[in-house]
């Protein structure tokens, strides 16, 4: 399958989309409008590519806390990430309980990421059973970051979708850090796909500043899962460009140029390049830049009018018994 | 209607949900072909094959963990830990996974689950397949704990609990596995989630009590009974959430409250039972609220003379109804 | 004498410890180079070296079970759980090894150690960087379970914990970690683990809290005093093993008692205050026993006006006292 | 290094006198003597060649409770098995607290194994942590079942040990089974020692019931550690010829001609022949079964009349300040 200038287009769209968000949400901190926020600048292009190679809708995913592109090439929209932020009523993975970026989409198959990392591995190899009992075609995809691939949790969720050949993707999102933490001191092997080996399934290492080949890794791992050769491990390589997240300060363990080196192989510059030799103006682009911000701007002044939840709703829904809609 | 053991009655209770409902599979470690340790599952492989009955890896976090996904896809997983003692490793996908997932998603996704354990002491298991773990259960919001201590409860509360929307933790007590015997009718039949139950009327003192320990609360309210003594016996069955209504009656009635167990003493479940009785039954009470639990030490050894000292028996629990009557 | 900040206390408890034993090491994610996400470790790993301020891998389960290695074989490990919520995964390393290993060897092998983990909300945090897990703990013989309220037992206290040649569960309350600011002496000094603290004298009731909660009832004593009640406060300090002595005595003498803690009501650590109560202060009890707690749902919402239902504040404690009060 | 003769005379002699022991574990609960054994029966090889490989009271062991004749190679008494099938109070591992085979010897730093598999694991890491900080040449043995590898324990544990080439030997005794379930189901790989590969270390899959060779393997791993080029995972392939435990019954799960099949790799066979090669006559032979019995009679015996704890042991010691000598 190849993917065609539209689709390509579509997911830059998605990107930039995200980026804008994200950067927004950075500001919204200054302002002191939000109290928190967890970024993906970096991240994009390995989270929109593996988006787009999933049948939405049909597919599962059990994101985790940096996948605000991912869940916008889902169905996620800007107005759901805002009121998120925000802690407002409407929120829709959570009503306000839980914090940003943790999300949960049930039209879209996406499950909840609660905040304990890797919990979300094990859930994707029992979807990925439950497939398998029912005989369907569907895949599911689990993200991770390489830190937390260190926990048992996620061992144990990759051995189980192994020896039973389960339709998962594991895609490691490898951005050099655990909060302070360097890779090197998680893992004596140099990239996690790594560990696919000695668990016996494929494993493998992907440029993860590279939307387009992103795309054509996690297809092909998908359609291995489709055709019941079970799951792949797959390690997508970029740089966490911000600080771990609003509440920290990167300068006490990296410096200053290491981060603006790596602000070179930005996935958005990445792909804007690509798209260009492939006809992308400038105008067109800038279009698209106005759309973005128009978005953003719209959602963010939505979000804001929205009303907090009633200190009622505090009380429910511990037991399914409780759920009430609307 | 026949009289089987516990253990029959929650293989009963498995094989009839299994046919009924065919969303429903068994997973744990040894479940499949070898029926289980405890012969919990035997038969079900051969009648319902590997896919429904399934063999694990030997981790509990991952029984549970893809449980929890097998859930969340439309699955009803009943997965056994082994021995509750080995709980522990899946503490983390049960208390902040299974539990908190219909609270942190506003209801948008829900975990129907069963997890069951044997546990409990006095079968000379040691410090490490004797263990009661309740109480590290029934301070989590979002769970539902569970105990039986007869074949009909056995039965027809697992029926409850794989048809339930929540997860459910249904711990089994392993001693009366073969011990306790009991009529269940053949057909169809559930026992609700919640309720306690009032398994002896009496007058003079309630005995609130589960599992193992409520058996043997009923042996002790017999050999008291010859004594004049008039005890209430109120098996809680439903240990979280707690029917309160049924504690706080039974003592209004008898103003006088032994809750026994037989995990440690302090921070078990009595304390829960005995703190609502101080905030709830102030003006009831006749005498102090008498727990009587295994002593606080990290868990039952195995040499047979610490054993029988570790646990709660029918005579010690005769015996603290006998101080509780005469205070 | 200075005044300092809680944070600012456990760090300096860190630092001479580290100086004084050079069995004393440091372990945890991100306490190297980054000093800790709440800055505990500020300056140590400088101060000590790679060698004994340790930047783990993310996985709790082994920075507790190395931890515990690393204590047999006779070092003095200090692990950090970076959010108490965090802490589950260590579930069975901790219940099932660091407290049972001096019992089930009759002595032979001990594992001094200590396990510190910034615990509750009121920080925005939400489900999972708020939660209280004491409960979880005060119910497993062989631990020690430590939460300091103020600068000064914060320092004394680590200082006692990193001694003691018990596994020690030292939870920190991480709202008070800047807020709260006391005087600590510069030299030498220790706070033994174990004893309750009173610290208001009072004669009309009794309120038991620990961590924040002691903090904020003190502030509601202060509050209520100005309205004519006269409140005893007691800073349980040492959660388990509990000293039921200064317990029991405070409420001898008020008559009443208001268990507060910020953790979920049902199975917390307040119910084991109370059934001590129940059971031992019978006759000395003028009113029932009140405990004011979180509210049973899994955890502490993210959205302010939910958060601020969630968590009980100064003002809440004082009507509890009022209402208690007028019993 | 070479093994002499007399060396390997000693080694055979641990593995028959753990064999006999172990059988009459069996005979004494058919008797209704004792409640439970679990045997090590089919695991000499592999147990009495790591062991001698240590330096012993110098080298560090966490075992796992098929290790009855790896804690005899360590000076582990045949009394103290007794005492410890029958509960009595002098049992050294616990005084009568623990189940049978849940050793514990300070003096020969064997840490006390618990019940609940792998744990032991992440503690033989701590060990090593300990070795390298004090800069010693010490290295830590850490013994388990190949289902046991399952856990997220043992991953994070040999994750750490690569992460910081810690001086630890993670010796898996694969013996097909984890009580009914085959390895087939634990794992995707062909052995444990595969997964060493996913993780940054050295992993060797070496003939369990060889006693000699299991030495040389172990032995080597032993080098690489006090020499600080960090751990290794040694698979030993072996049967497990027995039920699991003694509440086991294994003819619901494996038919008796696969059992009869493995008996002709008895690993006391295969060191028996090779001793026959080297000299050893059946005169000498039959003294040493005469020993074996003797001391076997005499253990039994003497457990059989050792005092019960009192029931005021039960209580102690909860803390460390409880310890009582005596
Ligand atoms: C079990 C657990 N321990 C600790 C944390 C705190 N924490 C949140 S994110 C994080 C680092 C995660 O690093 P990585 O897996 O590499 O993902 P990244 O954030 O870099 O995308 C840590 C330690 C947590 N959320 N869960
Ligand atoms: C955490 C935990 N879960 C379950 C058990 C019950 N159990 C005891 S031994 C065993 C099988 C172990 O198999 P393996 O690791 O292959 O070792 P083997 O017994 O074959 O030597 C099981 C499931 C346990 N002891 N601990
Ligand atoms: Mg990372
Ligand atoms: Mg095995």
């Amino acid at each position: 399958m190849e993917l065609s200038s539209e689709m390509k287009r579509e997911m830059y769209w998605t990107m930039l989309l995200a980026r804008r968000l994200d950067e927004r949400a950075w500001v919204l901190h200054r302002q002191g409008k939000i109290a928190f926020h967890i970024s993906g600048i970096g991240h994009e292009a390995a989270q929109v590519g593996a988006a787009f190679a999933l049948r939405k809708g049909h597919d599962w995913v059990t994101p985790y806390y940096r996948d605000l592109a991912l869940m916008l090439s889902l169905g996620y929209s800007p107005r759901d990430f805002m009121l998120s932020l925000m802690g407002k009523r409407e929120e829709p993975n959570s009503g306000g309980r839980q914090m940003p970026s943790h999300w949960s989409m049930k039209d879209a198959n996406a499950v909840s990421h609660s905040a304990p990392v890797a919990t979300q591995a094990p859930h994707a190899s029992g979807i990925g059973l439950g497939i398998k009992m029912r005989g369907e075609d569907k895949v599911v995809l689990t993200t991770i970051g390489e830190g937390s691939t260190s926990q048992g949790e996620w061992y144990e969720a990759v051995n189980w979708a192994a020896v039973h050949k389960l339709p998962v993707i594991f895609l490691v999102q490898n951005n050099q850090y655990a909060i302070s933490v360097r890779v090197e001191k998680q893992m004596a092997v140099k990239s996690s796909a790594d560990k696919a080996c000695g668990l016996g399934l494929v494993g493998i290492t992907a440029d993860g500043t590279d939307v387009f080949k992103m795309w054509e890794v996690i297809n092909e791992a998908a359609e291995r899962a489709r055709s019941g050769e079970g799951p792949t491990v797959v390690e997508a390589r970029m740089y966490r460009i911000t600080p771990h997240s609003s509440d920290d300060d990167d300068r006490t363990y990296r410096s200053r140029e290491e981060v603006e080196e790596h602000k070179r192989q930005d996935p958005l510059l990445v792909a804007r390049a690509a798209l260009e030799k492939d006809g992308l103006t400038a105008q067109e682009h800038d279009e698209m830049e106005a759309r973005a911000k128009a978005i953003v701007d719209e959602a963010v002044q939505y979000a804001e009018q929205a009303p907090y939840p009633e200190v009622e709703e505090g009380m429910y829904p511990v037991y399914a018994e409780e759920v009430r809609n609307g | 209607m026949a009289e089987i053991t516990m253990i029959e009655a929650i293989r009963q209770a498995m094989d009839e949900e299994l046919a009924r409902d065919e969303r429903v599979f068994v997973m744990g470690e040894d479940v499949g072909v070898r029926g289980g340790v405890f012969r919990a599952t035997v038969g079900l492989y051969d009648k319902y094959g590997e896919a429904r009955v399934l063999d694990t890896p030997l981790a509990e976090l991952s029984i549970v963990g893809v449980g929890i996904g097998a859930a969340l896809y439309g699955m009803r997983p009943i997965c056994e830990i082994q021995f509750a003692d080995f709980i522990y490793p899946a503490f983390n996908q049960i208390v902040s996974e299974a539990a908190k997932m219909c609270y942190r998603t506003n209801g948008e996704w829900t975990v129907p689950m069963v997890i069951r354990a044997p546990y409990g002491g006095g079968i000379g298991g040691g410090l490490y397949h004797s263990q009661s773990v309740e109480a590290f259960f029934t301070h989590v919001p979002g769970l539902k704990v569970v105990i039986p201590s007869s074949p009909y409860d056995a039965k027809g509360l697992l029926k409850s609990a794989v048809r339930d929307p929540n997860p459910v933790m249904f711990f089994e007590p392993k001693k009366g596995y073969r011990l306790i015997r009991g009529e269940v009718p053949d057909g169809e039949f559930t026992v609700p989630i919640g309720p306690a139950n009032v398994t002896r009327e009496g007058s003079d003192l309630t005995v609130f009590a589960y599992g193992m320990m409520h058996y043997y609360a009923l042996q002790a309210a017999e050999k008291v009974a010859a004594e004049g003594i008039d005890a209430e016996v109120v098996d809680l069955r439903t240990l979280y959430p707690v029917d309160k209504a049924t504690v706080l009656e039974s003592v209004k009635k008898t103003g006088k409250a032994l809750v026994v167990h037989e995990d440690n003493l302090t921070g078990g479940y009595g304390a829960e039972i005995a703190a609502i009785l101080a905030e709830e039954a102030f003006t009831d009470l006749d005498a102090p609220v008498r727990r009587l639990a295994g002593p606080d030490v990290p868990a039952v050894p195995f040499s047979h003379p610490l054993q029988d000292w570790f646990m709660v028996n029918p005579e010690k629990i005769a015996q603290a109804m006998r101080d509780l009557a005469k205070y």
